[in-house]
């Protein structure tokens, strides 16, 4: 079995080029049920009044697009669908915003919504943990009065519904988790335990052992659990999209990196053994 | 809706008291810590003995790693993964860098040290220029082997790969952080070039590949105390003590907090930490 | 003809010469053009969302009547003299002023998350359902190991409590960090799977299903 | 006053936000946002660090002839004329915003896409049953990647479920278990700092 020790890995990349590319080519569509932990987070925002605003933390970067933006997507569906209004901003990664916006740009086109009634964009705005927690006191101030393209904030109306981030003015946050900075360790602490608005979470699979805790603490109100948490969302919301079609992605690369661990092990222990 | 934010202003009509309401718990929790923190220290300061920390492989693996890229003749890269000047896993990476350093200075052995965040980078030099002094061989310090690459990751990721493939370290440190996906890429390009790696982070879900890619692995709360560990400066170790002793009481609170969840359906204890 | 998804497709492709070989030009020259533009694009957006309207926007600037600003301002500027050798000491200031304020960050606003972490581990070790109960219990008992795992000033083997504590820890953490893992197998996949629909996909229009 | 001012402004801004942040009288004064936006502007100024450093650094190599020194050329030429670029009509322009949606993006999301490849070799090459520890982690990985993708439920009915329970269960209580210990630990050293034992930002090594 030394011949399996030896292997150049580049055999083992060039696998998963095949693997990924004709799942991509033909589909598997295997079945997904819907979890509770995404059901729960479906109904939190369905519960939610009419034109209440939800702030989207879009704490996530190019690479977590893959994952993120179809979250991002599939809660603007809902959030338009049932007259909640959104607004975007991030202030520690600075692709977010963009990216989230792009997103959202995309369905509120679909859905006849208009920019700065319906939602903004407001941006990234540096300064980390002093801007979080400033926009619980004054969200102008912390984005010194300009959205992402450099208009002024004050001439949306919708912002006349959103001096500052606190439970009178806003009704749920929606963070993106890509890891730190993120849901756990910024919104939580600075934004959504001092004013008490409920944080729903749309971590990557990545992060999501590590959230587990806060779920169970309800300090997290409700979680999407990765792209299968994506998927299970998009379901309930009526618009599959890309996490729906990850999914066949997901099941063969668990059978894949599952058999090269069973390989590698199995070689390993034989010619051990051999030399002992 | 206005109806219904005049009436949520009405309750919260000011309660006049001495903590911002809803606080009062967490600044209980700081303060007992502070205090036990601050006893252990002046237990120190006045000679007392306070107890030893036990042996932490990782740190002493250290000196390992720089002593094999002395014999390489090769450098030794550290990275801190995407710091940032606030973050305590930044802060708890210092020490260690200056350790690092010193070692480097001592054996005359290049340090490589590759930054994503401004801030942090004019620290790390600073640290390292200081650390090269310390051990008289100020003229060995070169301030373009502190690197800035960029603060965006996979830029960063794309400038270190550079780096490696270029100067192929003999030994690699990761530690501190915050650490993102660029440390298993890091991890397995130093393990292609053969180096020797010490690992060590709070990142959670980084650390499977610390453990299993590293040849020594800190986990979490660990590399908090590896100032105290590295210095055996008793002031330190103080706070590594007081911070065991908290630990013992969080054992009790959650005991007893247990207890009370069990045999009564109203967790008092819970209200009041809450308060 | 998309230009702007053939112009996407060669940046994937050229990215994907590194597993090839991790030092050829094509490689070298995408990723010194992708810092450049990285760059290059936070000065922009910096600008145009936070620098500039703090000098001359019509709410909170130094336009507004804000001239309290010119200290931060100033402050901030003078990080900058480090460049400076003879005065690069100065640059400390700003730095040593954001080290303290983020260790009062740190002590200000974490305590409540980690109060809220403490007491939803009150666990009920008699419930209703029998499942529950098992549940409360390894709950509870890989806790507490756990944290015994991370005492640094006592031996992990001084007495039993501590070894049994500690050796269950360890199994908990590993189960964890083995979940982690899986996890973090999948989410590397969906990201790659991304970029294949946008090749297969966008570019090439293969997608099936 | 190379040190000590330093360490004084530390140790004020550091009291400032908790004094401000736990007593109510201090709250009511609002002093807290004024500081804080104080502080955003302060820190906003940064900004300019990366570039002037990706200046130096690659004007030197330019300068100097180093090897591959067109490449810093590139870098250089990328970013003063993105910068410009962009400031002149706002990022969202019609050329910079083409730029970003077609060259930035696809290139940033390919390299973070490289991952897949390095974990499954990694997965290969590195994880072996060497220890019990290791034989753990391992099975419960291998349990958890099918149990989240679909393929395991469709294999055999409720691995969904035994998936979950090992992330809602062990997993959870040892991730809070990491996360308390942090919280620790994190105190300690932002206690430490207020305290002046930990200056090494002031240029010591250590103590």
């Amino acid at each position: 079995m030394e011949w399996a020790l030896d292997i150049d890995r580049r055999w083992i990349w060039a696998i998963i080029f095949i693997i990924i590319g004709a799942v991509i080519i033909h589909p598997l569509g295997l079945p997904i049920t819907v979890s509770p932990d995404t059901q729960k987070f479906y109904d939190t925002i369905q519960k939610l009044p009419e034109g209440s605003i939800i702030l989207v933390g879009a704490s996530y970067d190019i690479g977590a697009q893959g994952e993120i933006t179809p979250m991002v997507k599939a809660l603007a569906y809902q959030a338009f669908a049932h007259n909640l209004r959104l607004a975007v901003f991030d202030a520690a990664w600075v692709n977010g915003p963009k990216l989230a916006g792009q997103a959202i740009d995309q369905v509120a086109k679909e859905m006849g919504k208009k920019y700065g009634v319906d939602w903004i964009n407001i941006g990234y705005k540096p300064g980390s943990s002093t801007t979080y927690q400033l926009i619980t006191q004054d969200l102008i101030s912390a984005a010194k009065n300009v959205d992402q393209t450099g208009q002024s904030l004050d001439q949306f109306p919708i912002m006349k519904d959103l001096p500052k981030v606190d439970k009178d003015h806003v009704a749920a946050i929606f963070a993106a988790d890509i890891g730190s900075p993120g849901a756990g360790d910024a919104w939580l602490p600075y934004v959504s335990q001092p004013t008490g608005i409920p944080l729903l979470v749309g971590s990557i699979t990545m992060s999501v052992a590590q959230n587990k805790p806060y779920v169970a603490s309800g300090q997290f109100a409700a979680m999407l659990a990765g792209s299968r948490g994506a998927a299970e969302y998009e379901q309930l919301v009526g618009h599959p999209g890309a996490a729906a079609a990850q999914q066949d992605g997901q099941s063969l690369a668990a059978i894949y990196v599952t058999l090269l661990i069973v390989l590698a092990n199995v070689a390993w222990l034989t010619t051990r053994k051999k030399a002992a | 809706m206005g109806f219904l934010s005049l009436l949520a202003a009405e309750a919260k009509s000011p309660v006049w008291g001495i903590f911002v309401p809803g606080q009062a718990g967490a600044f209980i929790a700081v303060l007992i810590f502070a205090i036990l923190v601050y006893v252990m220290i002046n237990r120190a300061r006045a000679g007392q003995a306070v107890r030893e920390i036990h042996k932490i492989a990782g740190l002493e693996a250290l000196e390992e790693a720089v002593g094999r890229a002395t014999e390489m003749g090769r450098p030794v890269h550290y990275t801190m993964g995407l710091p940032g000047i606030t973050d305590p896993q930044t802060i708890a990476s210092f020490p260690v860098l200056g350790h690092v350093a010193k070692t480097c200075a001592r054996y005359d052995t290049r340090l490589i040290n590759t930054v994503p965040d401004v801030v942090v980078y004019a620290i790390n030099e600073e640290i390292i220029r200081q650390a090269y002094l310390e051990a008289g061989r100020p003229d060995a310090f070169n301030p373009d082997d502190v690197r800035f690459i960029t603060d965006w990751q996979f830029a960063y990721v794309a400038g270190v790969l550079e780096i490696l493939a270029a100067e192929k370290p003999a030994a690699q440190i990761l530690f501190g952080g915050p650490f993102f996906a660029e440390a298993m890429i890091f991890i397995e390009a130093g393990a292609l070039a053969g180096a020797i790696q010490v690992g060590g982070t709070a990142s959670t879900s980084q650390l499977p590949f610390f453990v299993a890619g590293c040849d020594y692995a800190l986990i979490g709360e660990e590399i908090y105390a590896a100032s105290a560990y590295i210095s055996k400066e008793p002031i330190l170790t103080g706070t590594v003590v007081g911070e065991d002793f908290y630990k013992f009481l969080l054992f009790a609170v959650i005991i007893l907090g247990t207890l009370v969840a069990t045999f009564s359906s109203n967790n008092f204890l819970a209200t009041f930490l809450k308060s | 003809m998309d230009w702007g998804i053939l112009a996407g497709a060669i940046c994937t492709i050229a990215v994907w010469t590194y597993l090839a070989d991790h030092q050829n030009p094509i490689w070298e020259l995408i990723q010194h053009i992708y810092i450049g533009l990285a760059y290059g694009w936070s000065i922009g957006y910096y600008w145009h969302t936070y620098i500039w309207p703090t000098f001359t926007g019509n709410k909170d600037s130094l336009a507004a009547g804000q001239w309290v600003y010119i200290i931060p301002i100033i402050a901030g500027l003078l990080v900058y003299t480090r460049y400076i050798p003879s005065i690069a000491w100065v640059a400390r200031y700003p730095l040593s002023l954001a080290l303290g304020w983020g260790a009062g960050y740190v002590l200000g606003f974490t305590p409540a998350v980690f109060i809220g972490q403490l007491t939803n581990s009150f666990y009920d070790l008699w419930t209703d359902s029998v499942s529950g109960t098992i549940n409360n219990w390894i709950l509870l008992l890989t806790l507490l190991g756990t944290v015994m795992y991370f005492f640094f000033t006592i031996r992990r083997d001084a007495n039993p409590v501590m070894k049994g504590g500690v050796w269950l820890g360890r199994w908990a953490i590993m189960v964890a960090l083995g979940a982690a893992f899986g996890n973090t197998v999948l989410y590397r996949y969906n990201l790659f799977y991304a970029r294949m629909h946008y090749i297969l996909g966008d570019w090439l229009h293969l997608a099936g299903g | 006053m190379r040190k000590e001012i330093p360490m004084i402004l530390t140790v004020l801004a550091g009291l400032f936000v908790i004094v401000a942040k736990y007593l109510f009288a201090v709250d009511q004064l609002g002093w807290f946002t004024t500081a804080n936006r104080m502080y955003q502007v302060m820190y906003a100024m940064f900004f300019l660090l990366g570039v002037v450093s990706l200046t130096i650094v690659h004007g030197k190599n330019i300068q100097r002839r180093r090897s591959k020194w067109i490449y810093s050329l590139i870098l250089l030429i990328c970013m003063y004329g993105y910068g410009i670029l962009t400031i002149q009509q706002t990022v969202e322009g019609p050329q910079a915003n083409w730029i970003y949606n077609n060259i930035l993006n696809p290139t940033d999301a390919t390299i973070f896409a490289l991952l897949a490849f390095f974990i499954t070799s990694a997965a290969y090459r590195a994880f072996r049953v060497r220890t019990r520890e290791a034989t753990v982690l391992m099975i419960t990985a291998v349990i958890v990647m099918l149990g989240v993708a679909p393929i395991g439920d469709t294999l055999i009915h409720g691995w969904n479920n035994v998936a979950r329970w090992f992330m809602d269960v062990p997993n959870s209580s040892a991730m809070r278990g990491i996360a308390l210990g942090a919280y620790l630990g994190s105190f300690a050293v932002a206690l430490r700092i207020l305290l002046g034992l930990e200056r090494a930002h002031l240029g010591g090594a250590g103590q």
